[in-house]
């Protein structure tokens, strides 16, 4: 990935699925919500494998398969048809969930509407009035996950920030997430709040505090 | 001889009165039982309680049978309806009740209703306005949210392969919820896509062993709910 | 079965397991417990089709294989070695015990220690200061079955009485045998205490209230 | 490559240390992970925690670790050994302890600490000496015991056909504890009668997915317990 040229600023989407697919250890089980962190598939760096679990019920899951070939009874949980690779199972709902509650998938990648620089997450709901509250499996995946990794932009469509000192939406989950993959840079959520790892091309650090609502602390010399 | 088999689906779901609790297998359209869900439209049983992952698409399947307004609660973990507002236009008119529930506790209290389990800890929620109101129980030094048991009077359910007895394979990812849902039922009615002679299924490959299935109904050609909605179809 | 010639006296082991078997149901689902329950099996209405559990994983349990047959991984609760018949399923221990205490499993035969007047159960421990305690699965059994039967000789092989007002056992369960099959007669648990439903041959009334610790209520009048 | 196949039953677990939980599949000799326990005996680690459903036979397998003082404490529903006086005559010496767990109470126990339930309530013991001191609570009109779930360090696990992935399958009855226990150990070590090429499992048939095996190591003709008792054969 060359993510050095000077032209552009920022990360794509593609971009910070390969960055957070990079901080995978080989071997992991590794559950992926819907939206951008599906694009982490793609991303697998070549000397590591990585096996797919999705909460439908099916370990191994494999890549969508080419057009014509979809079985309606072969989806995943975004309801997207996908494939079984060579070693895959499936199982029962009740059993998906005693991999992901039992602490048994590694990493977990969701989308955020706000994560807080204490690592809770709110990705489920607005808790506006008229919203109609839905819920999928987020919450098991945070409270029983090893690892939380968000991907998502670093402020919604209108400029505001996700990244924030106290999230207003109703939480997910609480000090859950580990570190954010945005299109602005990598954030580390430790004991004092969060931390810039890595700049996006073209992003100074001080454009990424103006666009949190939270403190942020510099890149750490080592 | 134990014959469970049943000629029609209408026949299959005759017995459901109105305010039955009905649990529909199936993850969106993956494993949902359309032939039955219709039969139980034609049927015309109100007042129902649902618990299904989902509010199902279009106007076909689930969403046709809350677009009829035979189900006056859905218990489910994400009710937004694909290419349906059956389920939201309803619910803002306050004429169908919602529990929200997060999938794997959905999953874990269905699998309890069946096993003798009538309520159980779970770390998911905790922290989380879906908590409210509930008991917090600290147990190592973490904490811990009680869920109950969910039973029902009928699951309808839909498999690959049964034979006469009640055992169940099913398709890939259509497994999902059915085989939870069927030990959780005091009703048990499968539609199979197949029904084959008994010993025609390998014990060790059994999913859903027969004690807990009542009828079964072939059902050979089964819609496919994402086709319908495409092609524009409305079962009401 | 021909129990009412005139020169025997009571029932034998067979014939209490075979009137068992005539009181469970067409099409039940069945769990026998070891020692004489295990006989019922071989009792079966010609009529009826009744479907055997056994609580090691196995649901359409089968006679012994013939001699030379055995299978080490095949066996019973009691551990010893059965057949799986055709439209069998075997599951693991988890699943098992969901039918057991689900309450899916019709009917349990079990045998006993002593029976009280309001169908408590002791069968799992003399309560003896040096006695190993070893419940297996029998507390589940008789917590989640519909239905328990008990098959028991009346009186313990030094003639102490079985049927009691109330256990000095330490108790496998409260309120859960419905029917006693002893060598004497088969005796209803109900709600105004213990009533003879029949009399083995031979046996009067006087003699089974003779060898009972608890009010015995005559054969009901229809 | 994912790779979980070691070379030997003593490199499989070697890493086990005095002190461990260890969870040992099988129910009798049924499913009894035999070479593993060998290999453990070969070992040497002392204080170990455990839970098996029984307490071994003869002087072979759990029996003949047991007899090697190598168990502190056993957690099982039925500690009578067949033809083997050793852990009751350890037992009565006050050198081995026991916590005795209904059969099915075990069994979920251990589900319950693969699957992230720290607890759960059942009927099963109610009004009985084995719920003394335990929290009883009335639900819907019954009461229930709270039991917690049960994890350990180690499992060892014997299958019939295991891939280079850790997916597994069984052979009839010697399913029975297998199958949760491999959810409920921080490593769960596996013997398998054969390891097959990754594919050759038909994913609708695998009963252990590979996410919860850690170890796996072929043990081709595996000793028959019941033969060795029946030989006179004592391990230790």
């Amino acid at each position: 990935m060359n993510t050095e040229n000077s032209k552009v600023k920022g990360w794509t989407r593609e971009q910070m699925a390969e960055l957070a697919a990079m901080d995978i250890p080989d071997g992991s089980y590794v559950n992926l919500g819907i939206g951008i962190p599906e694009l982490v598939a793609k991303f697998v760096p070549e000397d590591r494998e990585f096996i797919y679990h999705t909460e439908n019920g099916l370990l191994g899951m494999g890549p969508a398969p080419e057009p014509g070939q979809e079985d309606s009874e072969l989806i995943n949980a975004g309801k997207k048809a996908v494939t079984a690779l060579p070693g895959a199972s499936f199982f029962h709902h009740g059993d998906s969930f005693t991999m992901i509650r039992g602490g048994h998938i590694d990493v977990c990648v969701l989308g955020a509407m706000q994560i807080s620089q204490e690592g809770d997450l709110a990705n489920w709901s607005t808790g506006a009035p008229d919203a109609i509250p839905a819920v999928g499996g987020a919450m098991d995946l945070v409270a029983g996950v090893k690892t939380i990794f968000v991907i998502s932009q670093h402020t919604t469509k209108n400029g505001v920030a996700k990244l924030v000192e106290k999230c207003s939406y109703p939480l997910t989950g609480k000090k859950v997430v580990t570190r954010v993959f945005s299109d602005l840079a990598i954030i580390d959520v430790t004991p004092e709040g969060f931390r810039v790892r890595r700049l996006a091309p073209g992003i100074t650090f001080e454009e990424v505090c103006e666009k949190t609502d939270a403190p942020l602390l510099p890149i750490k010399a080592y | 001889m134990i014959d469970k088999r049943i000629k029609t689906v209408a026949e299959a779901i005759a017995d459901i009165t109105d305010g039955s609790v009905v649990m529909i297998g199936g993850f969106g359209e993956a494993g949902s039982p359309s032939e039955l869900i219709h039969a139980l439209i034609d049927h015309g049983a109100k007042d129902l309680t649902v618990i299904n992952n989902n509010t199902g698409n279009g106007e076909v399947g689930l969403a046709a049978l809350i677009g009829n307004e035979q189900v006056s609660k859905m218990i489910c973990s994400y009710p937004r309806s694909s290419h349906s507002k059956v389920f939201p236009t309803l619910y803002r008119a306050g004429k169908i009740a919602l529990e929200i529930v997060p999938q794997g506790t959905l999953a874990e209290r269905i699998r309890a209703g069946g096993a003798g389990i009538p309520a159980f800890y779970t770390a998911t929620t905790v922290d989380t306005p879906l908590a409210d109101g509930k008991e917090i129980r600290n147990i190592d030094g973490r904490d811990y949210v009680l869920e109950y048991g969910l039973k029902a009077d009928f699951a309808l359910i839909k498999c690959e392969k049964a034979d006469r007895l009640g055992n169940l394979i099913y398709n890939k990812t259509a497994r999902n919820f059915n085989p939870i849902m069927c030990t959780a039922a005091n009703t048990t009615i499968v539609q199979a896509r197949k029904i084959v002679a008994v010993g025609d299924l390998d014990p060790e490959i059994v999913v859903t062993p027969n004690v807990y299935v009542d009828r079964v109904v072939e059902v050979a050609n089964p819609v496919i709910e994402s086709q319908l909605v495409e092609e524009g179809v409305c079962y009401i």
